[in-house]
């Protein structure tokens, strides 16, 4: 993890500034390299949405795990492992053929670090802030999702210290499917509320 | 404090840009910047909260920086107010490095032990109590206007709402700036996106989670 | 239009920053930009209001330019709207003036005395009339969230003052993106700081001009 | 006015824009460039502040004019051969011992063009729009006029078509001032409402 593998290439000023910071901060004492090593690992390797995924599939099979996740997303994701920091409060929202539920941080870019790992970019982005709690039929229209009108949305915006995840519905035509394959079909879009999950040709049996 | 921060229901931003197969961090030292932030933290460092920090950005710079260029800033920020280092030590730092220097390796096993530990499931919280209101309740947001970090968004000022669901007690966002720690009882409210912007013809939900000392009864 | 303009009571901008012995213009270019504006205005010209306009441009590059770069560019997005000159246009022709082209003279009298004209005391406005609420009357301001061009600024939506003076009907902001031509009554309506900032513990009064349609009486 | 004094020197991207854009409507004939030379020369050397300080001195001066100021701003500046865009409706309020007025435009810079000018650029700022609703005590200290706590103070925020006009209270000492030396005292931020006259050593009877 040196940076000497970038010294073909002229630096960023925030490049140059953040390889300045560390070093200062690791010369105080204040920081270690590995230890932010280790965070940079876990978020690249570790942490992402593959863990929400395999959450919502487990609920998709077992009904006892749903009920769990749906009262207690903390604990339910803790069953699995999956907790810290920005997942301390995890609450789970339900889509229904009636209602879509999705996220957004309006203040901010809050996001359920544990289960989803890091956000995206457009999720930290103005646009989206700003639109989602607004004109969330329009945002959603825009990712490609088209919703019947009759569907309720349900915007959760994250101001406070909660971090929301949302568990859609299971697509018809998976009953083939096992839970890591049922993961496979949970996308970070999904769980953000976005997307819906969609069952491929190659998937479908 | 009414920052640039607080766009919930601003326009003319344009069109969301999703990026396919977007990666974790696109360049290194959006790692690092994100990395020493959780270190700091997870080892009780010299740094406050993050959202604080990132609100009082100058509107212009805000709007103009990427999300880690803002953590990079608001690092800085809150490194200079506790006097761990001046900006101009930044400078200095990056004169160092142009002309060759190294950012210097350091390992520490415990400080690696203490941040994946901050990764893990937590004990569960302590016990809930002590709401005013109830669910299912119309409540009514206060004209929040403190000049110190909170989390009551302007498009529900003055709004009202209802109960959806009471959420534990939690620290003010206030307390920092304060200089005091107390806490108190959470909310989801539920607005109707027609309360909250009549001549939209909007007709979905938004739930917005607020501290009980930003909501009053409604009639 | 809720856009970045609608800046009344945001936080974190800085000081105010006066400048001792200001001109009128600091740059050439300042002038011509207002003058062909004032131009075209006064000539009934391919352009339309200047407010709306700016209101358009993104928050991000709206904070990063001056007022006469908003200008410049929202005279070049009315222009291309209208289907005058594509910015397109405006490029080529920069690649001419760096080849050495020349902007060229042209003497029009008639069109000077229009914009000369334009900046005499004109005859008395339309009767004044039709007013829905009395001075002294307490008033709401409803919480205006059209998507169109609006006057209405988003720190007294929702809030309730008393009309401090009657003024006389004027064309609503909406007309030009609505398409129609509609006038209604106007107020000026008094607010206590109090009341629009209930924290801030500030006692002086906020007097804002708002047009018939943006108001409801107060309970 | 031709641009050609210009060429010694790099031209700013704005500038180039602009005059590109007055190239090509002069060519479309949608305007003259002695039209445009014409604006600047009335706003530069005709139109500014000190219209509207001589109309100050008038009702410093003259109780009937300032009568008619305060009742109909509009026809008291065309009583003095003021008037045109954004003066068409004018309004003009007066401080007194207990109340102090300011202008602003908190949604872009509306200004009463014909008496006082193009607004300076500190008017047109985002800090003062925003801030000078909110916190006017904050502001005019900035400014160096410290009000005391029982002034009253009126923020007029021109959101519709009357542009303000502020009446400053005429300050003591100046009984031996004509209405030209009068208007000597009214600068442009007294008529904004963000200074109050002052009488130097050197006007001072």
């Amino acid at each position: 993890m040196s940076e000497g593998h970038h010294h073909a290439r002229e630096k960023s000023p925030s490049e140059l500034r953040t390889m300045a910071l560390e070093a200062l901060l690791v010369e105080r004492g204040l920081i270690s390299t590995d230890a932010v090593d280790a965070v940079v690992e876990q978020f690249q390797n570790e942490i992402g949405p593959r863990r929400g995924a395999r959450m919502v599939a487990r609920a998709w099979v077992d009904p006892a795990y749903r009920e769990r996740l749906l009262a207690d997303g903390t604990a339910a994701a803790a069953e699995m492992g999956y907790g810290g920091a920005e997942g301390e409060r995890l609450v789970c929202v339900a889509n229904t053929p009636d209602t879509h539920n999705a996220i957004v941080c309006t203040l901010c870019s809050c996001y359920p670090w544990p289960v989803l790992g890091v956000p995206p970019v457009w999720y930290k982005s103005p646009p989206y802030r700003a639109r989602m709690v607004r004109e969330p039929r329009v945002v959603l229209r825009e990712f490609g999702l088209e919703l019947p009108e009759a569907t309720a949305i349900r915007i959760w915006d994250s101001s406070a210290e909660v971090r929301y995840i949302v568990l859609p519905m299971r697509p018809d035509g998976t009953e083939h499917l096992d839970e890591e394959g049922l993961a496979d079909l949970v996308t970070r879009d999904c769980m953000v509320g976005v997307a819906v999950p969609q069952v491929t040709e190659g998937v479908a049996a | 404090m009414d920052g640039i921060h607080d766009m919930g229901g601003m326009q003319g931003f344009g069109a969301v840009a999703p990026e396919p197969g977007e990666p974790a961090f696109h360049e290194r030292w959006e790692g690092r910047v994100f990395g020493m932030s959780l270190t700091l933290w997870a080892t009780g460092g010299p740094i406050g909260g993050m959202r604080s920090q990132l609100e009082r950005i100058q509107p212009g710079r805000y709007l103009a920086s990427s999300y880690y260029e803002r953590w990079e800033h608001a690092l800085e920020e809150m490194l200079a107010e506790r006097g761990v280092l001046a900006p101009a030590d930044v400078d200095r730092r990056i004169e160092g490095l142009r002309a060759g220097g190294r950012v210097p390796e350091r390992s520490d096993p415990a400080m690696v032990e203490a941040v994946l530990a901050d990764m893990q499931p937590r004990p569960p919280a302590e016990p809930e109590g002590g709401h005013r209101f109830a669910a299912g309740q119309p409540v009514r947001v206060r004209r929040i206007s403190t000049a110190v970090h909170n989390r009551c968004p302007r498009y529900v000022r003055g709004v009202s709402g209802v109960v959806e669901r009471l959420l534990a007690p939690d620290w003010l966002p206030e307390n920092e700036d304060l200089g005091e720690q107390r806490r108190a009882p959470c909310y989801t409210v539920s607005f109707a996106a027609s309360d909250l912007w009549p001549d939209d013809g909007a007709d979905h939900t938004v739930l917005v989670d607020l501290w009980e000392t930003y909501l009053e009864e409604a009639g």
